[in-house]
């Protein structure tokens, strides 16, 4: 278990993952890694929201078990007391909450919140900020970390905001520093800071890699759990020179995206599986007209509209196959944040070499929790992959779809002279005229496939975290890598060596390296966050290998460590 | 420039005496009058039998999905916005399939000329009834006459917020020349209507339908800044039917509405050292 | 029957003083007014926070996909025409994603009463702007303001042919009820559209905003017949917003046009034992 | 090859079709089975045309080569003139055509088809009559087959249209028998009647089927291969009691249906792979909802727009995964025109039963080909699975989507008195209230898939044509069916001993019977008429057989039985 696992509570609407993610930042500030999980309805205000923060050297996911509670409303302590380790605390504003239960040594530190919280001047809304101050003072923190982390948050929002947040903070703070201070046994300390730490979401990730990578023009309609990536994105468009368009629909964004990448602007969309469904049909016409787009699909709880704010991996198989006929096509799920950040990055990148449509495939469980990632390595130059005027005026008889050796055939874009072409969702021919000649349909169809080749050497291997020796090797994608690593950590501490292969790339897939490293493991184990086993289905699809032992949840939660670990030691008994 | 620097010399695809012919002569009329080359310009098409002018047009051509044209012209006008872009709809693709583009496009008076062959009919897929069909229209899908009323698309254009309406003629190329030049010049959005005799299918609204019914609204003095007259006459239909602008308002365009399209258009702006360094900071 | 009959009993799921809680209540009372039984009454909801209404309005309940309550309560309609049937749709839900639906439906006049909580917001989706905010209204989606000018769904409805068209006020809950009861007894399609107030998000188009501008047509003595009255009136939004019936006709409904629904709803017709042989006769 | 391998080929607009379908079925009247294969474009007017009628004792798909070929215009001869067998003829057009060469000692039967139409009264597309009227006469078939055919064929359009294409037909016939009759070498002689024959597509056996199984509701929007099916489900709406709406579009056109179903009529639409694009996201509401609703996806050459008139089997993956999430569907893949009608009335009854969506998976090649069907067997019962009024009345605290043991829960329609419940997108408890509690997320979650498990049971495990005793072992799906059924004959005469996988039904998928013909075979061949063997990649996934010899063909036609028969040599060549 984490050193400290800390958890806030309270109705929608009392500010509670504003308040996780700045206790995460101050502890990450520390020196820390941090996991920021977060769990809430698909209603405005009322129902029962929280966000939990795991706190460690190493930490890769939410937690089973908590140490300290922070309780906005009675509803918390009644859900989440009992998730308390011993000597575990809780936190409760003891203005509206009459009293917490003590078993198995519970601590309980009755907090005047909403009294604190007024007499900052705030309105009844920072109590969240009264709640981090005094977590903060328990978790043996120096008040300096959420005081920085706290003007960075709130300077755009003016001085006033700031002060605010920063006396209701400190008033936590000493309130907890004056009261039962020394009683809470999780504490940590602050450790020589590494300013290299970032802590943040898949999507902010996604949003970052995207405006690096060129991202010019994007199109998207709001959806859980993307729809903080098109926030980002409009917030940041403006400065980036991107034109943002929230769309009346996905149809729309979709097809805007592909226009706009066709005269020339790297383009993308996000959505969910429901709005992904609806741009199947334009998905496909990228493919054919060989225009290179980014469709970021973050799932959730399906089918259908399904949970909006729960999470699951149930559309491996729907992006790998959407559109009617076949085409080539990218397909990355990333793991993490800074998967999320460098996936993105090279998928736009293969997405415009190749002329293909690219999916960056996510979970609710990715998109939406904090992690803690080292800064980006941003230096990288985006090459450009459209023909430029000179090279155009030097071709003859120019032909956007010629049968090229690699597929790839040179292209221009409208406003360009000797370029012209006719981008056709109809078959065609080297110019893009309509042709139902066979000979001319089967090569255009095998010059398209053909970029599968060179693209699936460029993509990166498959990776395998852990030692090559190992009694078991783990199989995993999406945000099932975390709980993983850390089912891995737990192991080991118990003597038992696993390892992960964690697939990315799903489309084109890496048939080779992966049943490699199947067929010399010396035990198997697939953990996926749907009812299905997708990845496992296509691991036998593509390397015959059936990987006997399955762990399957598809309750809209993500996998705790443990549950993994359990299984493991299940399967290895078994043997 | 002439007429046939915009042909591209390919074997028609339309039906002997179709009015598409028409159009797509007028088109490149108009190109020539407004001094456009070739690779100046974008036309989107969907899918239909309007949709086969793609592989005849010379220019930037997007023959795209039924119904898709204008999301896929707006994208790129947006990522180019020095392109003159045009989208070639069909009645079935642009008021039944894509019905909900051509409001919400319209809406935004981004810069294009939206030109819809309507023939009152799906040419393409062999006759059925379109949106536009009139009510009691039979057809192999209505084999007791369609029971809807039509679609109006000016009315729904004027209330969606065009910035110009207009009506025209296949049968009357001076005149559908007028207005598809005016539709291009306009800086916004702008809907060319075109009643196109499909004599393949529709025997109701043919040549002769249209010869006898249609009248100008210049010809009446007609002021083209009066919303509700505009409204009255896109109810008018019958025995006179009347073609012409219906309605015309400057607007500031959706893509001068971006100050970061002000100096360079998307496609100009440079991706190889874009830093984001400060991005990162929000995330510490 | 009392208002009770319709209540669930389910913890409701919207913001405390959120304007939805005065439709739930507006439209119990409207079908008390009309006595329906729950059983009798069919209600088709979007995504959005007005579909929440689906967990407490008791009948039978379509909890259906963002954008698409009206072909749903259309098919439905169709198999089964002794059936109330309501659509309850969202402004984003309805004419964004729906826009298409809303206007191909209308035209047909199915007899379908269809209520639209217009809060000029995406409310569920945490509030960005919806193609009913006003220009320039400035959201996470829009930091600079909307550009497009927004959907008018009055001229709209009108334009589209729909045979009743109006607009009520959440705050006004007699002149609400008395407006639903009048779209459930019309017999075609139907339109309300609410202004709702969106307490948590849309801080423009508040309670005390509509306060000061609606009035009635009614007290107006305004003519529901006269389709251009109507198409001005659908235009007026500013100091003075006018709520009301827009305009009102008599036309066929969708389903009365199929001589196959004269006798027998499709439900009632028996499948067990069609005979085709008939029908194979064509392939010989 | 067959018997006789007739076809006319003109413009669009000349009436190809309607002349093909009238020969086929005056040679079925004859006592033969046929096979009636169309080749046009995707244009109006002007292209070229083909129709092309095989006739034999046995015969089920088109031919590679002709022996009679009638050309209305120069183009046809220049065309297909090579395709003629030795011996074969050609009737052309004498007022329209300067004449036709000689090679290959081929007959040459210039006829005035123009001059004869016109005196027959009827306008220039007559010339189709007046050709049949010359083929039968080749063929050595008596007149009154046509006279009879034709009879039926016009009788709707009234007294005049019958005598004048009579008329035409009569002239034709007598020029024929007048000159050159016994030139021809490919007579075949009337045999004894069945009347128990059918010459009919795909499209018309499914909208038999569907009326048979009780369809009342059907919404479409037209869109090739499936047009015709819309056509005849809107021709026969009133006779029997179906209301047929053309939607506005796809999406439109799905969820009317899943409404009308869920109020409680048997309902249907159909599309292509570019409509069925936009019926995803409803899709997965029915699946969502327990909604049974019927949805003909009749693929044409992909991707995107394609070839709207050609075909393909490129959209197996894409319905099978189609959607978010995951939930219970019904995939069906029929192989000619009997088991068009037959899955049709089949997939109808178990959509209903098991509440979930269904496919009936064609290509265009089955869709729009005539052949050779015994008359269907219609005395079926249909059975109803929507509670009665009397039995909700006895049923306490009715639970619409009760954990049933079966996963089959009983379903009331709205009207019924008692039956109140919420069909929800949404996940839901028993009742269709929205849920997120994980423990009703999983148990409903598990019910809704446990359908699966029964329906498996119930549907039929797939056929092995031919003798069990075989060399090789071919597999295919879908219209392959009918050119692998041809190969085998073809390859029989050869004393090579071939049989037939066919696979029908996809999802579920019998993988245990599948397996076990697999395993047993000599030799195994899969022929797909695509790029990527999707039914290999399938058949792989769910039994672990990687069949190693494919065919594939993707350029918009489907096999010769020649193609297929000659790569079976070579298979057992290379053995
Ligand atoms: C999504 C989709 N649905 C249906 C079709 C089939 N389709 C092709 S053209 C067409 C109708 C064409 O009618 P219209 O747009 O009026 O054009 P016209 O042929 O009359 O010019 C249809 C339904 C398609 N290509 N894509
Ligand atoms: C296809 C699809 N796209 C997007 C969403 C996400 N979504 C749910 S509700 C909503 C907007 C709701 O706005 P509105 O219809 O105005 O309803 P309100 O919440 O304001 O009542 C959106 C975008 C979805 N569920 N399905
Ligand atoms: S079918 Fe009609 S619209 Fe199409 S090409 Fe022929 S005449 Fe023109
Ligand atoms: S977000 Fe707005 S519309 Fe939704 S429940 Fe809250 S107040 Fe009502
Ligand atoms: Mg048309
Ligand atoms: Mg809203």
């Amino acid at each position: 278990m984490p050193k400290l696992v800390w958890l806030i509570g309270g109705e929608a609407g009392f500010g509670i993952r504003e308040a996780g993610v700045i206790f995460a930042k101050a502890c990450s500030r520390a020196g820390y890694n941090v996991f920021g999980h977060v769990e809430y309805p698909s209603l405005i205000r009322g129902g029962h929201n929280i966000y939990q923060v795991s706190v460690d050297d190493e930490v890769f996911c939410q937690s089973r078990q908590i140490n300290l509670l922070v309780a906005l409303n009675a509803e918390t302590i009644e859900r989440h007391a009992k998730e308390l380790t011993e000597n575990g605390a809780i936190i409760y504003d003891s203005d509206a909450v009459s009293g917490a239960s003590h078993e198995n040594n519970i601590r309980s530190y009755p907090i005047p919140l909403s009294a604190l919280a007024k007499e900052s001047g705030g309105k009844d809304i920072v109590r969240n900020m009264v709640a981090i101050g005094a977590s903060l003072s328990y978790a043996g923190l120096d008040f300096s970390f959420l005081e920085a982390v706290l003007k960075d948050e709130f300077r755009g929002k003016g001085q006033e905001i700031v002060s605010i947040n920063l006396i209701a903070a400190r008033k936590g703070y000493e309130h907890a520093s004056d009261n039962f201070r020394d009683d809470f046994k999780f504490q940590i300390k602050a450790r020589k800071m590494s300013s290299n730490r970032l802590v943040l979401t898949g999507n902010d990730a996604i949003g970052i890699g995207a405006i690096k990578a060129g991202c010019k023009f994007f199109a998207g309609y709001p959806m859980t759990p993307i729809s903080a990536l098109i926030h980002f994105m409009s917030a940041h468009a403006k400065e980036f020179g991107i034109v943002f368009r929230n769309a009346s629909d996905e149809i729309e964004a979709i097809n805007m995206a592909i226009g706009a990448s066709y005269a020339g602007a790297r383009s993308m969309t996000a959505t969910s599986g429901g709005g992904f469904s609806l741009m199947v049909e334009a998905y496909g016409m990228a493919g054919m007209t060989e225009t290179p787009v980014v469709i970021v699909e973050g799932t959730r709880t399906g089918p259908s509209t399904g949970l909006p704010t729960w999470t699951e991996q149930g559309d491996l198989r729907f992006v790998l196959h959407a559109s009617q006929g076949e085409f080539p096509r990218i397909v990355a799920a990333p793991g993490d944040a800074s998967e999320c950040y460098y996936n993105t990055v090279e998928v736009f990148n293969l997405s415009e070499k190749y002329q293909v449509p690219a999916i960056i495939l996510v979970d609710r469980h990715l998109a939406e929790s904090h992690m803690s990632a080292e800064k980006f390595k941003t230096g990288e130059r985006i090459p450009g992959h459209i023909l430029k005027q000179e090279q155009l005026k030097r071709m003859e008889n120019y032909r956007r779809f010629s049968f090229s050796e690699t597929g790839i055939s040179p292209r221009s874009v409208p406003g360009m002279q000797g370029g012209l072409f006719i981008a056709n969702s109809y078959e065609h021919d080297e110019y893009g005229f309509y042709s139902e000649d066979p000979e001319t349909v089967r090569k255009m169809k095998e010059k398209r496939m053909r970029k599968m080749e060179s693209l699936i050497d460029e993509i990166p291997e498959p990776v395998l975290h852990g030692s090559e020796d190992a009694d078991i090797t783990l199989v995993a994608w999406g945000s099932t890598k975390l709980p993983a690593l850390q089912a891995i950590r737990m192991l080991a501490k118990e003597g038992i060596k696993a390892n992960l292969l964690q697939i990315i790339y799903m489309w084109p897939f890496k048939a080779e390296r992966i049943e490699k490293i199947l067929r010399n493991a010396r035990q198997t184990l697939i953990a996926e966050n749907n009812q299905t086993g997708q990845l496992a289905g296509l691991i036998r699809e593509k390397t015959g290998i059936d990987i006997p032992n399955k762990l399957l949840k598809y309750d809209g939660r993500q996998f705790y460590a443990e549950e993994i670990a359990d299984k493991v030691k299940q399967v290895l008994g078994e043997r | 420039m002439k007429i046939e620097d915009f042909d591209l010399g390919t074997q028609a695809r339309w039906c002997p005496g179709c009015a598409d012919f028409n159009i797509w002569v007028t088109v490149r009329q108009a190109l020539i009058e407004l001094n456009i080359q070739p690779h100046e310009l974008l036309a989107v098409y969907g899918i239909g039998c309007h949709g086969h002018m793609a592989n005849m047009l010379k220019c930037y051509g997007f023959e795209s999905l039924h119904g898709r044209s204008l999301p896929v012209a707006f994208g790129a006008k947006l990522a180019n916005r020095n392109l003159n872009v045009i989208a070639v709809a069909g009645d079935g693709d642009c008021y039944g399939e894509g019905m909900s583009h051509f409001i919400n496009t319209a809406r935004t008076n981004a810069d294009i000329a939206l030109i819809v062959h309507n023939n009152m009919v799906y040419g393409l897929t062999t006759g059925q009834a379109s949106p536009t069909s009139a009510k009691g229209y039979k057809s192999k899908v209505t084999p007791d006459g369609v029971f809807d009323v039509p679609v109006n698309p000016i009315a729904l254009a004027i209330s969606a917020g065009a910035t110009f309406v207009s009506r025209a003629f296949a049968g009357n190329i001076p005149h559908l020349k007028q207005m598809i030049a005016e539709a291009i010049k306009h800086r916004g959005f702008a809907l060319v209507d075109v009643l196109q005799p499909c004599i393949t299918y529709n025997k109701i609204n043919t040549y002769e339908f249209y010869y006898k019914r249609v009248y100008r609204l210049q010809d009446e003095n007609f002021d083209t800044g009066d919303k509700m007259k505009a409204m009255e006459k896109a109810f008018e239909w019958g025995d006179r039917i009347p073609i012409g602008i219906f309605y015309r308002e400057e607007r500031e365009t959706y893509e001068e509405s971006f100050p970061q399209l002000k100096e360079k258009s998307l496609f100009e702006q440079g991706i190889s050292n874009v830093n984001v360094d400060r991005l990162m900071e929000e995330f510490v």
